[in-house]
């Protein structure tokens, strides 16, 4: 008899969410689809000016990007709980931590990275100058992991809850308006040739607490909301 | 520390003794907290002198700031509930913290629109994306997202758990929301109005304000008492003393 | 007095923002009295249901043959 | 594993009562299961089968009273495996096969010693279905597909709740077959049911709920 | 009532057929169902009588063959209300109580004469019930509040897909006893089920399915 | 036996939908705030300047609705499904299209409403002049519903678990672009002291068309969804 080690049990739960992602390949696309409509309907509403577009672009590429995670977050748990895989991952032998830590990082892997994939091409539609652009995906690098880290706790936190993903925008908003801050001011900083370092480097700051307690304050809220 | 603090509020932790205890001082706070209200409204909309910049639309400040206050103390005194329920499960604590946030809207609520009122005529617009207003907007989000996961609960105590340990993620938040001010590079339009600090304000504009911090706070004590009393009958609607409440039987004996 | 009711110019302001208060507030008052009232309301009609319940039935008891 | 010891006490309740809106949902419980025994909860539509099964997996919070694992008092932090629940819902993943599933499963849990997934699949009459998506199963297949995972998993106590509900009959001997192998194996278990189907191996205890 | 002559034929298979990727789900069946008879789809678990079910509500489309319902080649946009299914999912709403889920059934297929949504609540034994939200009852409770809906319903063709999983003893006899007053009224019913449960009401009709 | 007549059928349904909502009020109000978050994070991405805010203010409200509306659709059928009254609706003695129109007629009562009393707040935040206010109104009163049908088919399109409708999806969505452009440019024209009864009335023209066909084309989707 083998008691499963805490590595398996994760490598099996990533692989398991990885593979699910792959076969709703679809639903993967959704969340970049709203990311280029909203692009692409800047130029429209706005006119194609290009100066008005480059000075918005940093903004538009990272509210567009925090409202596509929030729209995915809103399944992280939602499917396991219904199906009655949360209760099994609660009574494995893991740290719930853990194995929710993984399911952050299988959600940021399948619609998080996707958009960074294509956050250029956002940004050069927004004629957001190249100089910008290798801060922009640092920012972005920096900020979706911690933007999926914060979300994962509230959704932690409205799981056991008859609710929607509404009610997680409204929490996470609080919570994530520095990070907004942050990103599209270090990207505003680079476009205008300012130093940008300090902006990003609260941002990995928050990144590195964010990895550490979100994960236990994700498997203390799950505990809260499954116990009914 | 002196044991009597645990011990009373153990006492109080008791959900028939809270009942009966709100109930005797419920009435009370609410009859100063109107007529202390009424006195500071008094001194400052008609006794209290015109301000030399601003005329007559300083007034709103009477109304303006202790709601300002309370909107944030009220935070402050959630947050703390909302501790004490998460760490010792005690229920009176879960239902003060759950039964504060609509109090708290409410004053964040009052802050917004009065700030607004005072606004237009002295900066010439309803709004503008300034860091104090900014913030104040985001608290009011703050709550309105505390008392919407409450209520997305069907059982009750889970809800005020989540939405407690909601409090507590949002109370981390305050502090940097405040702080945004220095990192948000804002027009800064309201800081060469907010002259007055309380120590240079003249004595026939302070006594009303005072007055009327206190009238808030009494307010504050009289709605979460009643909002407590009426959550705890629901809340407690097995229990012998809610049915002895009720006029009904003891459960068991037909 | 009638000056002094118009705060000069600023009369809709002031007085918008000391009703805004009042009404505000006033809300907040009565919400709790009426809620307190369906409350006491619904947990009659929730142990009426519940003797309903058990009228059929044999009374809440529990064994086991441990 | 823990407690070889055949007639230690493995799952115990002193006193458990459940508290909905402070109404009991079921009162106070006092039954000890040793090891290789069975246990058949038993009780009418609503008598709080399911809400027991909950409050023993530590997903609920017992009123009063407690639940004890291996002598000691349990929570979900430390029962490390031990216990394995099938509930209405089974946990299985829509859009994955029956061994994908099991693999999932293995992987949180770990594996019994020479247990395989395929094995366990036909076991419980799966074969051929082995990769089609759980989606696809029918309802009784879906059911089948999740007690294989109580042949690949090593927890010492089953809590099963209505595992006879859409299995056809020999679903049913299935399921007591499988229940009977893991009382010899020093396991123990408890099933809920209606009465409705007669437990097969020897004579179960019974506790039996009343609404 | 369109056909109040009781030896009518009904329900009719006519070498009913489903392929499923071109493999027969279940082979060709040929039955005839007439006013006051009631029929039992034994088969094991896959065998497909939920797949048959599915057809003769006109959500699957027949492979072959055809269904005709008093007569007439039969269709979802055709049969008007004339049959009402109930699945493994049971179709209720969890946020609404088993009155208010009675209500919108009785608004889409009507009401039968003289029903009414308390009764029927209480006579499948959920009286105290009726203003709980659904998600609050039991398994089985659930499973009478759709049960309910066949009371209330002027449906003439009931086809019932496991109605006995999930219930009490007590629960079995109950939809037995809905069967019966179904048939002297002239209805007709297909009631899938594993065989596990006899059914009471004199020898019913069997259709057996192979997998 | 009363066999039920279509209008009761179609007040049943509607009425349970609105009793569905309003026992989940908290959702109702969820659109709105989650208008006002995005409309607050912004001037936090862009910095608060007016005129700049001004600029974009109608295309950021008409991206803000359509993303809340896409949102709570999500949802339209979903619950539906999965809990079988889908099939429930199918085979009631009713035209299946009418059924899903209330459908979208309560989703529309329920989400996009509420949006549209709320977007002069919004837009006043964001400084929109208060002349093109009237026109921001009329734009969502026709683009809202013309959203929601069209949103509703596809979400009935991707309800099975099948790829095909994910690809019409993809064809779909960007279907909702040019309602956007359009509602948006009118407000733009407005703002600008520019006519803009033109893209109002190409909006009403296609609301008429869709109110015809969107229900049906819902219908004949539903049906593929469910014959699985
Ligand atoms: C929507 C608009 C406004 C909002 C949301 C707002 C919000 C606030 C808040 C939250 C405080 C409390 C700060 C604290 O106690 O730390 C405050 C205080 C104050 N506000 Fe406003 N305000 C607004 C508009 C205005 C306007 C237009 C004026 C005057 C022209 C004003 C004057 C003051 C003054 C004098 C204080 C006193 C406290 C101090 O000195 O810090 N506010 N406001
Ligand atoms: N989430 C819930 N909230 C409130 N009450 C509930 C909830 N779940 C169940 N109940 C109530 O608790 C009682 C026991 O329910 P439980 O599900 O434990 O019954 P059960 O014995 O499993 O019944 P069944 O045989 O029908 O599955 C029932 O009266 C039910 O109405
Ligand atoms: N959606 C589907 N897609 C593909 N195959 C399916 C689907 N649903 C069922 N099947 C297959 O069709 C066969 C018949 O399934 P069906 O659900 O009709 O069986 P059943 O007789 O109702 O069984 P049970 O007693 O388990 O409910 C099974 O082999 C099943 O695997
Ligand atoms: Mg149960
Ligand atoms: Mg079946």
């Amino acid at each position: 008899m083998t008691h499963g080690s805490t590595p398996t049990a994760c490598a099996a739960l990533l692989r398991r969410d990885l593979v699910l992602a792959w076969r709703r390949r679809g639903d993967i696309a959704m969340p970049v689809l709203y990311a280029l409509i909203v692009a692409t309907l800047f130029p429209f509403a706005l006119g194609p000016e290009p100066a008005l577009l480059a000075r918005i672009a940093g903004g538009v590429v990272f509210v567009t990007v925090l409202l596509a995670v929030l729209l995915s977050l809103d399944h992280l748990f939602r499917g396991d709980i219904e199906d009655g895989s949360m209760e099994q991952l609660m009574l494995a032998p893991q740290p719930l931590a853990l194995l929710v830590g993984m399911k952050v990082l299988a959600h940021w892997i399948t619609s998080a990275l996707p958009l960074i994939v294509v956050a250029p091409l956002l940004a050069g539609m927004l004629k957001l100058p190249g100089t910008a652009m290798p801060v922009l995906i640092l920012a972005l690098l920096i900020a979706t992991p911690l933007l999926s880290l914060l979300g994962a706790v509230l959704v932690a936190l409205t799981a056991g809850s008859r609710r929607s993903g509404m009610l997680l925008a409204l929490m996470l908003l609080p919570l994530c308006v520095p990070v907004v801050i942050f990103a599209a001011g270090a990207v505003a900083a680079a476009q205008e040739g300012l130093p940008w370092a300090a902006p990003i480097a609260w941002l990995g700051a928050g990144l590195v607490m964010a990895l550490v307690l979100a994960p236990l304050a994700c498997a203390a809220a799950l505990r809260i909301a499954m116990d009914s | 520390m002196a044991n009597w603090v645990p011990l009373w509020l153990h006492r109080l932790g008791s959900p028939p003794v809270f009942y009966r205890f709100a109930g005797a001082v419920q009435p009370w706070a609410l009859g100063f907290a109107l007529v202390l209200g009424m006195v500071a409204l008094y001194g400052g909309l008609f006794v209290a002198p015109a301000d030399y910049q601003q005329g007559d639309a300083y007034r709103i400040i009477f109304i303006h700031v202790p709601s300002a206050w309370m909107s944030l103390f009220v935070y402050a005194a959630m947050s703390v509930a909302a501790f004490v329920a998460l760490v010792w499960r005690i229920k009176i604590a879960e239902v003060v913290a759950m039964e504060s946030a609509p109090i708290g809207a409410a004053f964040t609520f009052i802050t917004l629109v009065t700030g607004s009122l005072w606004g237009k005529p002295m900066w010439g617009t309803w709004w503008t994306w300034d860091a104090r207003l900014t913030s104040e907007l985001v608290l009011l989000f703050i709550y309105l997202g505390v008392i919407g996961l409450h209520h997305s609960f069907e059982d009750r105590r889970q809800g005020a758990r989540a939405a407690s340990f909601l409090v507590l993620v949002g109370a981390v938040n305050v502090p940097i929301v405040h702080f945004s001010v220095n990192w948000w590079n804002t027009l800064h339009q309201g800081s060469t109005v907010r002259l007055l600090g309380p120590s240079h304000i003249e004595a026939s504009m302070l006594w009303p304000l005072l007055t009327m911090m206190a009238a808030t706070k009494l307010y504050y004590i009289a709605s979460l008492f009643a909002r407590v009393r009426a959550e705890l009958v629901a809340a407690e609607g097995g229990k012998a003393w809610v049915r002895e409440l009720l006029g009904l039987p003891e459960r068991g004996t037909p | 007095m009638s000056q002094s009711l118009s705060m000069g110019a600023y009369g809709f302001y002031v007085w918008s923002a000391v009703a805004v208060f009042f009404i505000v507030l006033l809300i907040d008052t009565l919400a709790p009295l009426a809620r307190r009232r369906r409350n006491l309301r619904a947990l009659r009609a929730r142990i009426a249901r519940q003797e309903n319940r058990r009228r059929p039935g044999t009374p809440p008891q529990n064994e086991s043959d441990a | 594993m823990p407690s070889a010891d055949p007639s230690a006490i493995i799952l115990e309740a002193r006193g458990l009562c459940f508290l909905r809106e402070d109404e009991p949902v079921f009162g106070p419980l006092d039954f000890a299961l040793r090891a290789g025994e069975i246990a058949l909860v038993e009780g009418d539509n609503g008598s709080g089968k399911t809400t027991l099964m909950r409050v023993l997996t530590g997903m609920l919070r017992p009123g009063e009273g407690e639940v004890r694992l291996d002598g000691a008092t349990f929570s979900l932090d430390t029962m490390a495996g031990a216990v394995v629940f099938l509930g209405h819902q089974l946990g299985l993943k829509l859009d994955l096969s029956p061994r994908e599933n099991l693999r999932v499963s293995s992987g949180l849990y770990g594996q019994r010693e020479g247990a395989d997934a395929d094995l366990a699949l036909a076991e419980v009459g799966l074969s051929g279905f082995e990769d089609e998506p759980v989606r696809r199963l029918s309802a009784g297949q879906k059911k089948r597909a999740a007690l294989a995972r109580l042949l690949i998993v090593p927890a010492r106590v089953w809590l099963l709740d209505e595992p006879y509900a859409n299995l056809d009959r020999e679903g049913i001997a299935l399921v007591n077959r499988l229940l009977e192998g893991h009382a010899q194996r020093g396991g123990a278990a408890l099933v809920t049911s209606h009465g409705a189907v007669r437990f097969a191996g020897g004579e179960p205890r019974r506790i039996r709920l009343h609404a």
